[in-house]
């Protein structure tokens, strides 16, 4: 009998033009919170994926128990007690919150082919409030936001009986007070026996809540260790094969004019009396728990969503933007939150993603100037380091991280005077966040503008010169680098309803 | 009356066994047009010609039709027997043909044509809706119920039934189409059924499919003597007057058509004269002589 | 908290609205149209597109489509036929049978092309099927018509519960067994794990994949059954017409159905979809055919306003949808 | 390397390959079939098709489908005919250019209820349209097959290059302009910000909306340029039939075009399709039926062959795709 629950050995996975894990081995202990980390691309993802069934490996072996195990479908590795939270959310957006917990379970009424929805209804409503939420389970999954949803699959993988539940970025999506009902929810089912595989870009997290953690790169296993054997510095080293002296490289830069100024906007239901302004040369960050309004407050000013009242200025001047097309003739930039559904054109290439924003630009007479296109894209993939076979290589085979940068570039490219990040690095590993501080920070220095939404308040507090914090559609308060000291408390306290001073 | 066709090529005495007629009916996959497919196979065995029969999917595929004359022109036969879907369109790309052509069955004004062979769906339908009204009676009132409105056989059957129940006294009441399909017939006949209040006397259908679905609907509603007139005279329309669901039926001499037509146009291309009307002839198929008919139908497709 | 029940009941019962006022138009443009023997028509006329519409809702449910719906039935009613004339058998259990396990068959076949040949979207697949089977329905019955089927087999179609000659034409069986079908399709939609995992798979098919269902087999199932209703059909269009027309295959019975679907709610993203918003479809496009009938309009009247009807419906239900969202926003603070 | 070039060029043609099969087949089963002249039919009987299939395939590339091309042929037809019969119209120029605006009119409907008034997919409003102009048809020109058009009407569909009278029956006009139409269509497709932005748009609307492309424009303009196709079609009917026949606009002419794009490598799902394998789609059905005209085969089995080839077009195409990826996977090092 082996002493570990899930051991991996020698496993090789190729997919098309990459071999996404090489002969890798990993060995999780019975009821012990083991943390994978790893950069984009690195093949955590892909290891997950096969520890359940959805790929199966060309080389290597999987044992459970000490048993060898080749799982061909999802199912069963469920049966084997494997249950998976996946990195992209998986919910049926048309069906209540109750059908999807009980997704690939049933409860039927004694002695009938029909469902029990009541009992139903009382477990589903159980689960969730033992992770915080409590919500209304028989409606509609698609009428919460992300981070419930994101509940609702982890419920999903509490219900069954698993031995091991994977995470696969759970936290990306989620505010600091459902990551900490999520990190309780982990330590409770740690405390029941079970085994849980992190996988997160988040370090302290990891240092926070695991016995140990496994570093993959290139698809290989570079080490596993303790955690409380491990530090920050040695553990990016680790990852990325050199060392970070710098996690947050900020750079002081002298603010110029006033580029951007919103004044009273309104949306009804979401906005409310929205004003702030931004200039030249600086990093604005937007702090605030999730559903604060920042996302929406940036769709209406780009263009992308209606509002019903308030005023933009750019440059000091009075503008009307309808459309995100106007609002890129403005000179803005706005990189979504939601790189799948509102960043990229999946299935097509590298290349033509790049230019989606500025394809007239790119045009010599009627025809596309293929040099210059060409050009364009080898200098963006060099610069951002995204890792890809070629510029022609359809952008839904990258990794996570690899697909935010190709948004990066295709923003970079149209020249743009003010540039809006909404979540900037959700996804992207440490060393790949390092890189997009650097563009901001070489776009600061050129002069522009720069918006960053984000919900990781030590990357606010690392990169911006002033905070601006939101709180259910309202601006609660404004702290500046320089005459205010920027710590998380104040931040969150702001953004949990209290006034600023 | 009469046409001889001036001879521009040496066929003159070849023998029948080179001969190749070419001959494209409406469809070849219904039963009325089985027949003629029949009719044309038995000249061809009888008379020792070759004939390359076709027919598109459907009376509707017009463009299919086109096409297959074009294919069949380029491929090289000594006659062309057409039965054109849209006479206008055959006309144009038959264009300028140097062989001699007869239509069967529907006629058209086409270049290089010699003769037609068939009675016209408009006698035929004009023969069905007299015995109609007739046996109804001056006053009575009539539905016809059609196949595909702004076709052009829909529309010779139309102008036949109304004209021959016109002329007789009969009021028609209603005109609908249903595409052929009898179980959409069904569903009209009820809704006309039920406009006119049940007062309806006589039902002309431009097909016996049609026929059946209207009859269905009728017995369902428990009307009683509704005359109910079909067209084609295909077996399952006989089988059904036989059994007392339809009154009658138009029946064409769809068989005797396909044979004269090839024996018309093995004569016309030997130089003989040719009648630039053959008349095949119709009758109108009621149960008194249905037995006997359906009999002969089963004796075709031997 | 009661507006908002009451709201969310009147945007259920939107479309059944719309019927209601589709039959007081009707009702005041002819007398005719509103008395009980037309209400039995129009359920008459209702059992075909409704029983297909069934067979459509479960595949648009998957997100698929299934556009050999109405040739299949017609290929169901000609292999009975074949079978009297070509085999001279009468006995209409054995028809019967035949009839359901053509049906049965030709959708195992299209869920089979669709996921194990991994065929690309239903469309093209079925489409292709449609072809094949009207060419089948043609071919087995020599391109003839089938008359005189047993009265067994033209039962269901053709019977009338209640009738009173000359009086009252009697209620459709072939409408009950429709309801009757229905009512186990809401049950088994709503009600079972099979019926919830067809919403899922149309719904998110990856969350269905990773969560270990079977979409294979689900998909399987689920164009069978389409084909099994499709058999049904058959049943009542030969007892409706009493014969077989193999040339009826190329009928446009499955935009019906997909526009009797659409009408009631589903939609070609799948995961959406109710049997009974899909009976008020079906009904509506009868009740219009019928109404147009007794008015007795050209068939280019006809045409264009079942066009029109089923563009308004769709955008009935969008600008509907936009408008609840619309009214929920605000009222949120 | 090089291997993976002749490999990824073999990929490019095997529709081509397909279609060089088919020729050989049909050469060996009748000898009437590879002839100059029967040749120059297969153009001919293309040119309609090909044009349908270039205004299905824009709107396949977008995700989308339009179902009322083959209607709007038809109606662009009719409306040709109502104006010589109705209004005395002979002037051709005037005749061609409402036959134009006509097409490109309903495309652009078409587009304003999928775009501004929301409908869901052009599945239905398309539907819709489909009837409505089926309906428009027979109501302009009364229900009446119009014949007698212009020569310069006509003259596209019907002339003939380097015709010798008995002999070589010369080359189609119209396929020589659907061969220019479909060269602007590559260069288009390919070349220019516009055709990409399409391809975009199909992939994901909502990404190229937030990266400043108006895909509601981009999706107006795409249907309109469907519609313009149609009436280009129409001209080409009226020219090759001389008549304009309203019932003809319930005729299938929309699957035969979407059969001919997805042969051709165009997908449900958008973002996918060219040019050429739609050239070769076209081509392959017109082949086929012509082929099976001259083997002098019955409707069904006629039904039956070209479901199959739809069927096994698809299939093929997957069959290679999954191949592919498979021998990419495994020479990954
Ligand atoms: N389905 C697929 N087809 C082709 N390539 C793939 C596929 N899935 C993953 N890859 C490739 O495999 C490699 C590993 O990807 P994986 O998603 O496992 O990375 P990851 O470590 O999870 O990264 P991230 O932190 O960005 O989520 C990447 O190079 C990716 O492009
Ligand atoms: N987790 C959630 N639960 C419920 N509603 C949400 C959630 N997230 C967003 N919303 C809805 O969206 C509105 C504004 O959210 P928005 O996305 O603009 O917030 P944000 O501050 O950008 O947060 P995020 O961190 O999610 O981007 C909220 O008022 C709410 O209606
Ligand atoms: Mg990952
Ligand atoms: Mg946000």
């Amino acid at each position: 009998m082996s002493n570990y629950l899930v051991e991996l050995k020698g496993v090789t996975k190729r997919f098309p033009g990459v071999v996404a894990m090489r002969n890798m081995s990993l060995q999780i202990r019975p009821g012990e919170i083991h943390g994978l980390i790893g950069e984009n691309g690195a093949g955590k993802s892909t290891l997950i994926k096969v520890l359940t069934g959805v790929h199966i490996p060309e080389e290597g072996s999987i044992y459970i128990e000490g048993n060898k195990v080749s799982f061909k479908n999802p199912n069963e590795a469920a049966t084997a007690g494997i249950a998976c939270v996946y990195q992209e959310l998986n919910i049926v957006k048309l069906l209540s919150v109750t059908d999807n917990i009980f997704i690939n379970k049933a409860i039927n009424k004694k002695g009938s082919p029909f469902l029990d929805y009541t009992k139903m209804h009382e477990i589903a409503h159980e689960v969730m409030l033992s992770l915080g939420q409590d919500i209304a389970v028989k409606k509609e999954c698609g009428s919460y936001g992300m981070g419930i949803q994101q509940m609702v699959e982890i419920a999903k993988a509490v219900l069954i009986d698993a031995k091991l539940i994977i995470m696969d970025e759970p936290t990306s999506s989620l505010g600091e007070k459902e990551v900490e009902q999520l990190m309780k929810t982990v330590r409770s089912l740690k405390e029941k026996g079970i085994a849980i595989l992190f996988v997160s870009h988040k370090l302290e997290e990891l240092f926070e809540l695991c016995d140990r953690v496994t570093v993959m790169r290139d698809g290989e296993h570079i080490l596993t260790k303790n955690t409380d054997e491990l530090d920050n510095d040695s553990l990016i080293s680790a990852m990325v094969g050199r060392t970070l002296d710098n996690q947050y490289p900020k750079i002081e830069a002298e603010p110029g004019a006033e580029a951007l100024r919103v004044e009273h906007l309104n949306s009804a239901g979401v906005l409310r009396d929205v004003s702030f302004h931004a200039n030249h040369g600086e990093i604005l960050g937007f702090a605030g728990l999730v559903g604060a309004g920042r996302t929406e407050t940036f769709r209406a000013v780009f263009g992308a969503d209606p509002y019903d009242g308030g005023e933009i200025y750019i440059n000091g001047e009075k503008v009307v933007i309808k459309s995100p097309k106007a609002g890129i003739r403005c000179g803005m930039a706005f990189l979504t939150e939601d790189r799948k559904g509102q960043g990229l054109v999946l299935s097509q290439s590298v290349r033509t993603n790049l230019i989606l924003s500025n394809m007239r630009r790119c045009t010599k007479g009627l025809f596309f100037d293929e040099k210059q296109i060409d050009q364009l894209a080898e200098e963006n993939i060099s610069d951002l380091k995204i890792k890809t076979p070629t510029a022609d290589e359809v952008v839904g085979q990258l990794s996570g991280g690899n697909q935010q940068k190709v948004v990066i570039g295709k923003w970079i490219n149209t020249n743009a005077d003010i540039y809006i990040f909404d979540e900037p690095t959700r996804g992207i590993d440490v060393g790949a966040k390092v890189e997009v501080y650097n563009i901001m920070n070489r776009l600061v220095r050129a002069g522009k503008c720069v918006i960053m939404i984000s919900s990781e308040l030590p990357e606010i507090i690392g990169m911006s010169d002033r905070v601006i914090v939101m709180r259910e559609g309202r601006i609660m308060g404004e702290l500046s680098r320089k005459t205010d000291v920027l710590n998380q408390e104040i931040i969150m306290k702001a953004a949990w309803g209290g006034e600023i001073r | 009356e009469q046409k001889t066709v001036s001879k521009p090529t040496a066929t003159e005495n070849t023998s029948s066994g080179d001969i190749t007629v070419g001959v494209i009916l409406k469809t070849l996959s219904s039963e009325y047009w089985g027949y003629v497919a029949a009719g044309v196979q038995a000249a061809s065995k009888d008379l020792g010609v070759k004939v390359d029969l076709q027919g598109p999917a459907s009376e509707t595929a017009y463009d299919e039709q086109n096409n297959m004359i074009e294919t069949m022109l380029s491929g090289g036969v000594d006659a062309f027997v057409i039965a054109p879907l849209q006479s206008d369109s055959v006309a144009s790309v038959i264009g300028d043909v140097k062989i001699p052509v007869i239509t069967v069955d529907t006629d058209a004004q086409i270049p290089g044509k010699v003769s037609f062979v068939g009675t016209g769906n408009d006698n035929a339908a004009y023969l069905g809706g007299t015995f109609a009204a007739k046996k109804a009676g001056k006053g009575a009132k009539a539905a016809i119920i059609g196949g595909v409105e702004g076709n052009a056989t829909s529309d010779a059957r139309q102008a036949g039934y109304t004209k021959a129940l016109e002329e007789n006294g009969v009021e028609v009441v209603s005109v609908q189409y249903a595409q052929s399909n009898p179980d959409t017939a069904a569903n009209v006949m009820e809704n006309i059924i039920t406009a006119q209040n049940g007062d309806i006397q006589i039902v002309c259908c431009h097909n016996d499919d049609t026929a059946a679905g209207a009859s269905n609907a009728v017995k369902q509603l428990g009307l009683k003597d509704v005359i109910i007139v079909g067209f084609d005279g295909n077996q399952s329309g006989v089988q059904n007057i036989i059994d007392g669901n339809i009154t009658a039926t138009c029946a064409q001499a769809a068989y005797t058509m396909g044979y004269q037509a090839v024996e018309t146009a093995l004569k016309a291309i030997k130089g003989e004269t040719v009648e630039t009307f053959v008349d095949t002839g119709c009758e109108v198929i009621t149960a008194d002589n249905a037995e006997e008919y359906l009999n002969t139908l089963k004796g075709y497709l031997k | 908290m009661k507006t908002k029940k009451m709201k969310e009941i009147l945007g259920k019962v939107a479309p059944l609205l719309a019927l209601v006022l589709l039959f007081i138009i009707l009702s005041l443009a002819t007398e005719k149209f509103f008395t009980l023997n037309n209400m039995m028509n129009i359920l008459r006329q209702t059992a075909v597109n409704g029983l297909i519409s069934a067979a459509m809702l479960v595949v648009l449910i998957t997100a698929g489509i299934d556009l050999s719906v109405g040739a299949n039935a017609i290929l169901c009613a000609c292999m009975m036929g074949m079978l009297k004339t070509s085999f001279g058998i009468t006995n209409s259990l054995v028809l019967i049978l035949v009839c359901i396990i053509t049906g049965v068959f030709i959708g195992f076949l299209n869920g089979i092309l669709l996921t194990k040949m991994h065929l690309p979207h239903p469309f093209v697949s079925t489409l292709g099927m449609k072809n094949v089977l009207c060419g089948l329905a043609l071919f087995v019955v020599s391109t003839k018509t089938i008359s005189d089927f047993p009265a067994a087999v033209t039962f269901l179609g053709s019977s009338n519960l209640f009738k009173v000659s000359g009086g009252f034409s009697g209620i459709p069986l072939c409408f009950i067994v429709l309801i009757l079908i229905y009512i186990v399709y809401h049950f088994f939609l709503n009600k079972t794990a099979l019926g919830r995992m067809i919403y899922c798979v149309g719904g998110n098919p990856e969350a269905a994949r990773l969560s270990g269902i079977n979409s294979d087999n689900i998909l399987i199932f689920v164009y069978s059954l389409s084909g099994f209703m499709c058999s049904i059909a058959a049943l009542v269009i030969v007892g409706r017409s009493a014969v077989a027309n193999p040339s009826a295959a190329i009928s446009p019975y499955d935009t019906d159905a997909i526009a009797a679907c659409i009408i009631g709610g589903a939609s070609f993203m799948g995961g959406k979809g109710t049997i009974w918003g899909t009976l008020i479809g079906a009904l509506m496009i009868s009740t219009i055919r019928n109404g147009l009938t007794l008015l007795n309009t050209s068939s280019s009247v006809q045409y264009i306003v079942i066009g029109l009807v089923i563009i308004a419906a769709v955008f009935i239900d969008v600008t509907r949808t936009r408008m609840e969202a619309k009214a929920k926003r605000l009222a949120a603070k």
